[in-house]
């Protein structure tokens, strides 16, 4: 009960551990470029629940600046993932990146 | 929550930042520059590459001006603990700086590439953009601040690597650059955040210095250690973090892949020994706190792995880019070894061996380009007979490879030879680890010489034309890199003088 | 300088300058030159003759000795040596003198003999070239003061028979029988090397003199053993240069090279060069190599006795019987009997060589025939050929009044001293054989005179067989066009073959060695030429009272045996030796031994050494009995089967045919060799080449040298990196390469999957380290 | 003088880049002029050179001088290593007996080189220039003293020589040329680990500083007592030792590192089969003698006998091999491998008349042998083949040449008279001397035996007798009986012609007059040696600990 009413660091590290596991789940197992972009971004988020999390209970700002950041980077590097999948979809008409083999080994 | 800051406080953060501009002229110089070069690839009309070429070689020479201003200048943290000027940075700026000038160069060589190339304007000013990142990167000393610089570096290479968009391979390369780059920046980041909540702070010194006052849990640490590794390790391309690079050097532009497996490379080892050296304590003997003794055998596994991974995977293959892949992993190991001995002679050493490995990859990598705008390919086997054909190429490439194998007299020669003594100035500890490192170097001569080996002492199929060489301008490029390779192989006297004035980086813990 | 040793060293030296300017010029010459080699000897032996002249008639001295040397290599300042010089030298002496008479001579004879037989010769110059670089040689065995002089020339004259056997190297018979010369050479060298090394390891010195005294003086370090092997192995020079069993196979087959060279050097000189050398090493003989020697010798004097009754070719009989009498010289010194080997060795020079000439003249007159059986009544058309001839052969068979009655007796008596000094036993058969093997001589000898000489020519008789013992048609040219215009019948040589014959005929009478027919020892050889005391000593005086009853036992011996008469030459002739020796301070302790001179003769200090001497002057009448008898016997003999022909040899053979067939196929030595040896070491080499070609060289495919590099060119050698131990690894580290780029799957999850296993990996590698 | 002579091919190789390819004759003509050269240096510095002065290691208070001669000493490289002083590197050259006695042959054998490339035609210019880089680093490996530099010479003989084997070579010279290449790159790179263990542990008495100057290595009162090859550290100098040696006995070739060598032979041209024959092989020896040796004596002294044993080996197997052999260049090639062999013996018998013998044996070897692949050379131009059993009688038909053969022939079987036969007696009588290697001497007799047997064998089987029924020439016989004999496409002098006799005959008369009077060598050689014994021998060793 205890440990429902009031939230700790822990609840917080949890939360982001679960995500950074189902970020890495999404980028291992779906096929979708797409989606596996996705499991970045939880990945991403996993750390900024951190950043935050520590932030907040050891009162500097940086942990705030940080996920700032981290969140613009997100955009900007969704922004060039995009434009990539598109032109990849471009040339092989699909969006599967386990299709996406011609150079290996 | 938070209350506003009073006058005097905006006053001396104006000063701070006065200052810091002050000593950040360099970068704020190229950034300039690569404004200036969209601009001019806006404004301009029809065929500009040579001018946009040109352009950005003097762009980046004139930074060397600034640069040099720089080593008057006493080291110092700017921006508040974010950024640092001391000669480790100083020695990067040169280093990348050169890198991006050779880029453009072998870039201007490449036919096939300017052909299929229509927009070629961006494609300067992101180099210029990578060359900024990367000076970043090696004098970021806050958490924050490196991972916007790698960030930097990251997309625009994921770009410059998609740079090709017709071609299936460059595309291919782009996508698995990213995903496998944004994959790795994710755990970095985490782990910075794990740090971060360990000792509350951003700033590496600090964090040194916390963590030194307070110790830590190893096992946190080890954790932090290792997501913080994937994301440098994925920059060096070392083994077991090198799976993006044979495909992304392949296909990617052959520039590119040349300033990939030099540039952001060495951008990544810079980062690397600032972090390890700066942020976790340890005194400096190994295997005498258990700090440095945690990191040190994670290098050295990443090391080996690298030295033997590499080399070996070289043997098979046939393409001559990515063959150079994999040396490029296998290089990854030996500069590994200069760093995990974690003293001044190691550092050199690895400063040394960088700028060996500058001249002799790109030069490599700039043959392989010529050799291309001839027979169309980097396929070891059309490269039969070419010795004959292209005389200085031949020759040069021969020479460049002489140097990766590290024989002497040339400058590869002579990186080895410091790494080695780093490793056994320590006595017998790292004997092994050497020992590794010259079987392995015994194995690279073979796939090495496979290409002399074509070039040379087989005939080619196709009936033999004249000799046709590349433009007066490469010969001469190439010419000068042989014969710098050579010339410091001699008399390197100066290089590594250089090497140790500039392996002190501010608030180091070691040495 | 002393003025002898001046022109000993141009008599060293002429020799090889015939060599040089005919070996480059000869086709510029008018004649091939052959009259620069002629005059070039017949100088050289001149001035050898003037050296024998003044050292053995003029100084009349047996102790006479003069040397000289000089720094041939200088090793400076050697750690743990202190300065290191190799010095070569010449050395003087009654035996040198005897011999540079003698082998000049001969060579001379030769010389000349070849003007005649050698002519119309396509390689005329070239014959006498190499005739001059082999007398170079020898003459250098009989000089060098010190092993490694010798070896050298030991070595030289190895080559220059090698040359000469394989004149006619368009015959393989020929271009065989010259490798085979040479290794077996080789091999006996071997053993003579090991010893010289032996020798010098313990005095780092190659010198005579300084070997001696050193052993005299007690320091050799490495025990008797060492130094009975170091006698055994030098002796194994002699084994291989003078055809001793078991190396004696070469000599018949070096009949293969042209009949003066088989004159020269296979009978007269270099084979006697073995004797020469042990002779030289005679004193730092133990008694053990001794008894080694003299078995060696009496088994090779019996064995090719045996051999040779049966042989067809005149020059096969002839070898044999050459190695036969080599046997007995050997077994002279194998017995002590120094002095009288010597004295064969010159006496069976000159007669031997004046049988070779002889065959040769033959096999000349009858145009390259050398089967016996094809001769017969020769001694019409050639009579001086027969008389010399004739007169050669008593001498080797050994009847009185000739001088190898003279020689061969000594051996013979001093071979009974041995055995009676040695307490008889087995050393009885070292007489027996000597003796048993002089009525064979006797007998094959006399085979020989009558089915060359006697009865009608059996020319006709020859069956019509294509490739027939003789010289190719390559070898004969000369010849045929040298007999064109001639009748084909036989026909006495011409003067310059005549002239050696009769000359060498002469030297094998008596009187020129000896005024008494049956005592050699009255004779200026036997007192020039005296049995050196041992440097070694042996058990007798190491064990002083062994010695007393010894002492006791000769004089018994003396008091019946030694005529009056011979005391007193034989004391002042050993009052001079000893004098000598005490002067050339090899040996103070002989003197000392001189010093209370008994009454009888030669003296020596070694109780052993002494012993034998008495026994074999006791022995001397007794000896000539026996092997007078024994001559007569086997004579006789031969007389029976081939004159009277009361036996038919054909039948005898018959009846008796698997020792027939032992002797005639000459013991089966040869085929036992290469059955071994030979056929042995292909194999090795075979086995090991194919071991250095597939397992070392690391290809495991059982394919020869040249397949593989074939193999390598079609099949690319990418396969085959490095080869060897390291091809092992090149496999490893290829295979390994191959199995790690399966990682690179192309496919970029596959690339996360395993940069988080990496990481997880290592986390709990780390983790179970913490926890440990 | 030292610099200009080695360094005088590569000018050459200079002025041969600016000479236009199509000049060949010009090429030709300057490398032979820049082998002249050389050789008049060597023989000036030979005139020069003071006999008395021992070398090996340094005179009295620790300078070269006074007992190395014709010294060169520059600072080369000085880097500050921070806590590890600084690291000196060199440019040292200087000569003693043992060099002197390597710098005469390599003169000699580079002129003789030049004259034997004159008939190749392919890609001329490039021949010669590599050509020139190995003079010059064969050169420099003899008279560097300083380690550094000795290393950088030694690898750069690498590349011209894989070159030289892979381009102008036999059918199946890719193979042969990546096998020697791979095979001694594997034998040096461990000599470099043991070259930068050695800086760290010795400091020169003069400066004070680590230095790579293998004079001072050579004392051993250089060494620092704790450092990684200090005397402290019995195992890791152990290790050093046998890499060392390891890496030495690959080039000598000894046994099982020799496979390479038939190969590299076979396939390579005539010339370079001599400068690696003449030259190259004594490399390791030397190497031994100069390094390997003098700055481990206390292990040299521990692993005579093995030294030794390998030594036998190398003889006897080796002579069994070229017995065997079909390929008269393969069978001399494994001749060479014997012949080392006696080097190594000589060397194990640690006494002056072993080494002596040993190194007196390396320059002979060098003559004699680049004899026997002239020889070899001129008949395979003529035949296009070197099968033993593809010739026979030829001695009838080539007198000279089979004169020359015979020379060389006998010369290489050690016969007195000839230099071979000096140089291998003094070995045995070395290892006879010496207590430890008494047996392997015993042994090592018999290669004496088996090398006469294939050389004579072979001899008989191409010269004697008469031409076989598949001879690799035809026989005709002309109007008055005569036979002559003449080899498909060959259009030459078929006996040997002038450039063949100026190549032979000068080494036939050294080899002769050496052979008779060999003082001129040994006279420069001998205080070298003694010193060298004195270095290594045990009595030095426990003075020192």
């Amino acid at each position: 009960m205890e440990l429902l009413t009031n939230i700790g660091l822990n609840h917080y590290l949890t939360i982001s551990a679960l995500l950074f596991g189902f970020g890495l789940f999404a980028v291992m197992t779906r096929r979708n470029a797409i989606v596996i972009l996705m499991g970045v971004e939880l990945i991403l988020n996993a750390a900024n629940i951190n950043f935050l999390a520590f932030s907040k209970y050891s009162g500097g700002m940086e942990g705030v600046m940080f996920s700032l950041f981290i969140i613009v980077l997100a955009a900007a590097e969704a922004a060039i993932a995009l434009a990539i999948v598109i032109n990849i979809y471009k040339i092989f008409r699909s969006v599967d990146v386990s299709s996406i083999d011609t150079m290996k080994e | 929550m938070f209350e506003l800051p009073s006058g005097a406080e905006i006053q001396s953060i104006i000063a701070t930042l006065k200052t810091g501009v002050g000593l950040f002229i360099p970068e704020i110089y190229l950034s300039v520059l690569f404004m200036l070069l969209i601009v001019v690839d806006l404004v301009v009309k029809g065929r500009k590459n040579n001018l946009l070429a040109s352009l950005t070689v003097l762009g980046l020479a004139g930074s060397f001006f600034f640069i040099s201003r720089q080593h008057a200048v006493k080291a110092a943290e700017i921006f508040f603990g974010m950024y640092v000027l001391d000669e480790f940075a100083v020695f990067f700026k040169y280093f990348f700086v050169l890198s991006g000038m050779l880029t453009v160069l072998v870039s201007v060589a490449d036919d096939e590439f300017n052909r299929k190339v229509r927009s070629i304007g961006e494609y300067y000013a992101l180099i210029v953009a990578m060359v900024v990142g990367m000076i970043m990167m090696a004098s970021s000393v806050d958490l924050l601040m490196m991972f916007l610089s790698m960030e930097l570096v990251g997309l625009t290479a994921y770009v410059l690597t998609g740079y090709r968009k017709d071609d299936a391979r460059s595309s291919e390369g782009a996508l698995k650059y990213l995903v496998y780059g944004a994959v790795s920046s994710g755990l970095m980041v985490y782990g910075f955040s794990l740090v971060y909540g360990m000792t509350g702070e951003t700033n590496i010194m600090k964090i040194g210095a916390e963590l030194a006052l307070h110790g830590y849990d190893p096992l946190l640490m080890m954790l932090a250690s290792l997501l913080i590794i994937a994301g440098f390790g994925y920059k060096i391309g070392a083994v077991p973090f090198h799976f993006w690079s044979p495909d992304v050097y392949e296909g990617a532009p052959t520039p590119i892949t040349a300033y990939l497996s030099v540039g952001s490379k060495a951008a990544g080892f810079a980062i690397l020994m600032r972090f390890f050296y700066v942020a976790i304590p340890h005194g400096g003997e190994p295997f005498q706190d258990i700090v440095g003794m945690d990191w040190v055998m994670l290098l050295i596994a990443l090391s080996i792995g690298s030295m033997i991974y590499g080399n070996v995977v070289a043997l098979w293959q046939k393409n001559v880019k990515r063959m150079l892949a994999y040396s490029s992993i296998a290089h990854a190991g030996y500069l590994l070894l200069g760093i995990l001995v974690m003293d001044e002679l190691g550092t050199q050493a690895t400063l040394f061996y960088l700028l060996g490995y500058l001249l002799m990859n790109i030069g490599a990598f700039y043959v392989v380009i010529l050799i291309a705008n001839r027979t169309g390919s980097e396929n070891l086997d059309d490269y039969r007979g070419l010795g004959r054909k292209m005389p200085l190429a031949g020759a040069a490439l021969t020479v460049f490879l002489i140097s990766l194998v590290g024989l002497p007299p040339t400058i590869g020669f002579v990186g080895k030879l410091m790494i080695f003594s780093a490793l056994l100035a320590k006595g017998s500890v790292y004997i092994w680890l050497a020992l590794i490192g010259v079987l392995t170097s015994v194995i690279s001569l073979y796939y090495y010489m496979l290409i002399p080996l074509n070039m040379y002492l087989r005939e080619s199929q196709q009936p033999d034309e004249a000799p046709a060489q590349g433009g007066m301008l490469h010969q001469a490029a190439i010419a000068v890199l042989m014969l710098l390779t050579i010339y410091f192989g001699l008399f390197f006297q100066p290089l590594t003088d250089f090497a140790k004035v500039s392996s002190s980086m501010l608030g180091l813990s070691i040495y | 300088m002393h003025s002898l040793i001046q022109l000993s060293i141009a008599v060293l030296l002429l020799p090889l300058l015939s060599f040089v300017i005919l070996i480059f010029f000869n086709k510029r010459l008018p004649r091939r030159g052959d009259f620069v080699g002629v005059g070039i000897l017949g100088t050289t032996f001149a001035l050898s003759f003037y050296i024998f002249w003044s050292v053995v008639v003029q100084a009349y001295d047996p102790a006479f000795r003069v040397a000289w040397d000089f720094t041939w290599i200088d090793f400076g300042n050697v750690p743990g040596v202190g300065p290191l010089e190799i010095r070569m030298g010449i050395v003087i002496d009654n035996l040198t003198a005897i011999m540079l008479a003698m082998v000049t001579l001969i060579s001379f004879l030769v010389h000349l003999y070849s003007t005649g037989y050698m002519s119309g010769d396509p390689r005329y110059g070239r014959f006498f070239a190499f005739l001059g670089i082999f007398t170079f040689s020898m003459l250098g065995i009989v000089l060098a003061d010190n092993l490694f002089a010798i070896y050298i020339f030991w070595e030289l004259v190895g080559l220059s028979s090698y040359l000469l056997i394989g004149f006619y190297f368009e015959k393989d018979s020929a271009a065989d029988a010259q490798k085979k010369a040479f290794l077996a050479n080789r091999v006996g060298d071997i053993g003579m090397w090991l010893g010289i090394l032996i020798l010098y390891s313990q005095f780092h010195t190659f010198s005579y003199q300084e070997i001696f005294a050193n052993l005299a003086a007690g320091k050799f370090g490495l025990g008797e053993a060492w130094l009975t092997a170091a006698g055994i192995l030098l002796f194994m020079g002699c084994v291989g240069k003078s055809a001793q069993f078991p190396l004696h196979v070469w000599l018949p087959d070096a009949m293969e090279g042209p009949t003066p060279v088989s004159a020269l050097i296979h009978a007269a000189t270099m084979v006697a060069a073995g004797v020469y050398f042990v002779a030289r090493i005679f004193v730092l003989l133990t008694a053990d190599a001794l008894h080694v020697i003299a078995f060696i010798g009496a088994v090779t004097a019996f064995m090719a006795a045996t051999i040779a009754i049966t042989q067809h070719d005149i020059k096969r009989v002839l070898a044999y019987s050459t190695v036969s009498q080599l046997g007995y010289m050997v077994l002279g010194l194998g017995v002590g009997a120094y002095s009288a080997a010597l004295f064969h060795l010159v006496t069976h020079a000159f007669f031997k060589a004046c049988l070779f000439l002889g065959s040769g003249a033959i096999i000349h007159a009858m145009h390259h025939e050398q089967d016996m059986r094809w001769m017969g009544g020769l001694r019409k058309p050639m009579p001086w050929t027969f008389a010399t001839f004739t007169l050669a052969t008593l001498a080797l068979a050994g009847l009185p009044l000739t001088s190898g009655f003279m020689s061969k007796d000594a051996i013979l008596a001093g071979a009974i001293g041995f055995a009676a000094a040695e307490g008889g036993g087995i050393y009885w058969i070292i007489p027996f054989l000597g003796f048993f093997s002089a009525m064979l001589t006797a007998f094959y000898m006399g085979r020989q005179i009558w089915l060359v000489f006697f009865g009608e020519s059996r020319t006709h008789l020859k069956p019509a067989d294509p490739h027939h013992h003789g010289h190719d048609a390559h070898g004969s040219h000369g010849h045929d066009d040298h007999h064109a215009g001639e009748s084909h019948g036989v026909h006495e040589v011409a003067w310059n073959m005549r002239a050696p014959l009769v000359i060498l005929a002469a030297l094998s009478v008596f009187a020129v060695y000896s005024p008494d027919p049956l005592d050699g020892a009255k004779g200026w050889f036997l007192k020039m030429v005296q049995t050196p005391a041992t440097v070694v000593g042996s058990p007798g005086n190491t064990a002083g009272h062994e010695s007393s009853p010894l002492a006791l036992h000769e004089g018994r011996l003396l008091a019946e045996a030694v005529p009056p008469a011979q005391h007193k030459a034989e004391s002042d002739a050993h009052s001079e030796g000893v004098a000598s020796e005490a002067a050339s301070g090899v040996h103070a302790e002989a003197a000392g031994a001189a010093a209370h001179g008994e009454a009888h003769g030669h003296e020596f200090s070694d109780p052993r050494q002494a012993a034998i001497a008495h026994e074999a002057h006791a022995a001397h009448w007794p000896a000539i009995m026996i092997s007078s008898v024994m001559v007569v016997l086997g004579i006789s003999l031969a007389f029976v089967v081939y004159v009277f022909r009361i036996i038919d040899p054909e039948k005898t053979a018959r009846s008796i045919r698997p020792l027939y067939l032992y002797s005639f196929n000459k013991w089966y030595w040869d085929e036992i060799y290469d059955a071994t040896f030979i056929k042995g070491s292909v194999l090795i080499s075979k086995i090991l080449s194919w071991f250095d070609a597939n397992i070392v060289d690391g290809i495991v495919n059982g394919v020869g040298a040249m397949t593989r590099r074939v193999g390598f060119a079609t099949g690319g050698f990418d396969k085959y990196v490095v080869d060897g131990a390291v091809n092992f690894t090149a496999f490893l580290v290829n295979t390994s390469g191959g199995v790690l780029r399966k990682l690179q799957t192309g496919k970029v999850q596959t690339y996360v999957v395993l940069l988080l296993l990496a990481v997880i990996g290592y986390f709990i590698y780390y983790f179970t380290q913490l926890i440990y | 003088m030292l610099s200009l002579i080695v360094f005088l091919p590569i000018l050459a190789g200079l002025v041969i880049l600016a000479v236009p390819s199509s000049q060949k004759q010009i090429i030709r003509i300057v490398s032979l002029l820049a082998a002249i050269a050389q050789g008049v240096l060597a023989v000036l510095i030979w005139r020069g050179y003071d006999a008395s002065m021992p070398g090996i290691i340094a005179a009295e208070g620790g300078a070269p001088e006074g007992s190395f001669q014709f010294i060169e000493r520059l600072p080369w490289i000085n880097l500050d290593l921070g806590g590890f002083g600084s690291l000196n590197i060199e440019y040292f050259l200087g000569v003693d007996g043992l060099s002197i006695t390597m710098v005469i042959l390599t003169a000699l054998i580079s002129i003789i080189g030049v004259l034997s490339s004159w008939p190749i035609q392919k890609q001329v210019k490039g021949y010669f220039i590599l050509y020139n880089l190995l003079a010059t680093a064969m050169m420099g490996c003899f008279v560097a003293l300083d380690f550094f530099l000795f290393y950088v010479f030694w690898e750069l003989m690498l590349l011209p020589m894989y070159f030289l084997i892979g381009i102008w070579g036999g059918p199946n010279r890719e193979y042969a040329a990546i096998k020697f290449f791979l095979y001694t790159l594997f034998g040096s790179v461990f000599m470099l680990l043991v070259m930068i263990g050695l800086y760290f542990s010795v400091i020169d008495p003069l400066t004070g500083n680590h230095t790579f100057s293998l004079v001072a290595m050579a004392s051993q009162e250089n060494y620092i007592k704790d450092a990684i090859l200090g005397p402290e550290s019995m195992m890791w100098r152990y290790a050093a030792f046998i890499v060392l040696f390891v890496g030495f006995a690959i080039k000598v070739p000894m046994f099982p590192f020799h496979t390479w060598l038939p190969d590299a032979h076979v396939e390579a041209p005539t010339p370079i089969s001599v400068i690696l024959a003449g030259v190259l092989l004594k490399l390791g020896t030397y190497g031994m003698m100069r390094i390997n040796f003098p700055l481990f004596p206390e292990v040299f002294q521990a692993s005579l006998y093995a030294i030794g044993v390998l030594g036998a080996i190398n003889i006897i197997y080796g002579a069994f091999c070229a017995l065997a052999q079909q390929d008269l260049k393969k069978m001399v090639a494994y001749s060479s491998i014997s012949h080392m062999g006696y080097v190594l013996l000589g060397l194990a018998a640690a006494n002056s008349e072993g080494m002596v013998g040993a190194l007196y044996q390396m320059f002979n070897h060098g003559t004699i042998t680049s004899m026997l692949f002239l020889l070899v050379g001129v008949i395979y131009d003529r035949a296009h083949t070197r099968q033993i059993d593809k010739f026979g009688g030829l001695a009838s038909y080539m007198p000279v040449y089979a004169a020359v053969v015979t020379i060389a022939w006998f010369a290489s079987l050690g016969l007195p008279g000839l230099s071979g036969f000096i140089s291998e007696a003094f070995v045995f009588v070395g290892a006879f001397s010496s207590e430890t290697t008494r047996n392997i001497a015993i042994v090592s007799v018999l290669g004496i035996v088996f090398g006469a047997a294939y050389l004579l064998w072979s001899l008989q089987r191409m010269f004697l007798g008469k031409r076989k029924a598949d001879a690799a020439y035809d026989l005709e016989v002309d109007a008055d009986g005569h036979e002559h004999i003449h080899f498909h496409d060959w259009k030459g002098k078929l006996d040997l012609d002038a450039r063949e006799l100026v190549m032979l005959v000068p080494l036939a008369v050294i080899v002769i007059f050496l052979g008779i009077y060999p003082m001129p060598v040994l006279g420069m050689l001998t205080s070298s040696i003694n010193k060298l014994v004195e270095v290594l021998s045990p009595v030095v060793m426990t003075a020192l600990n």
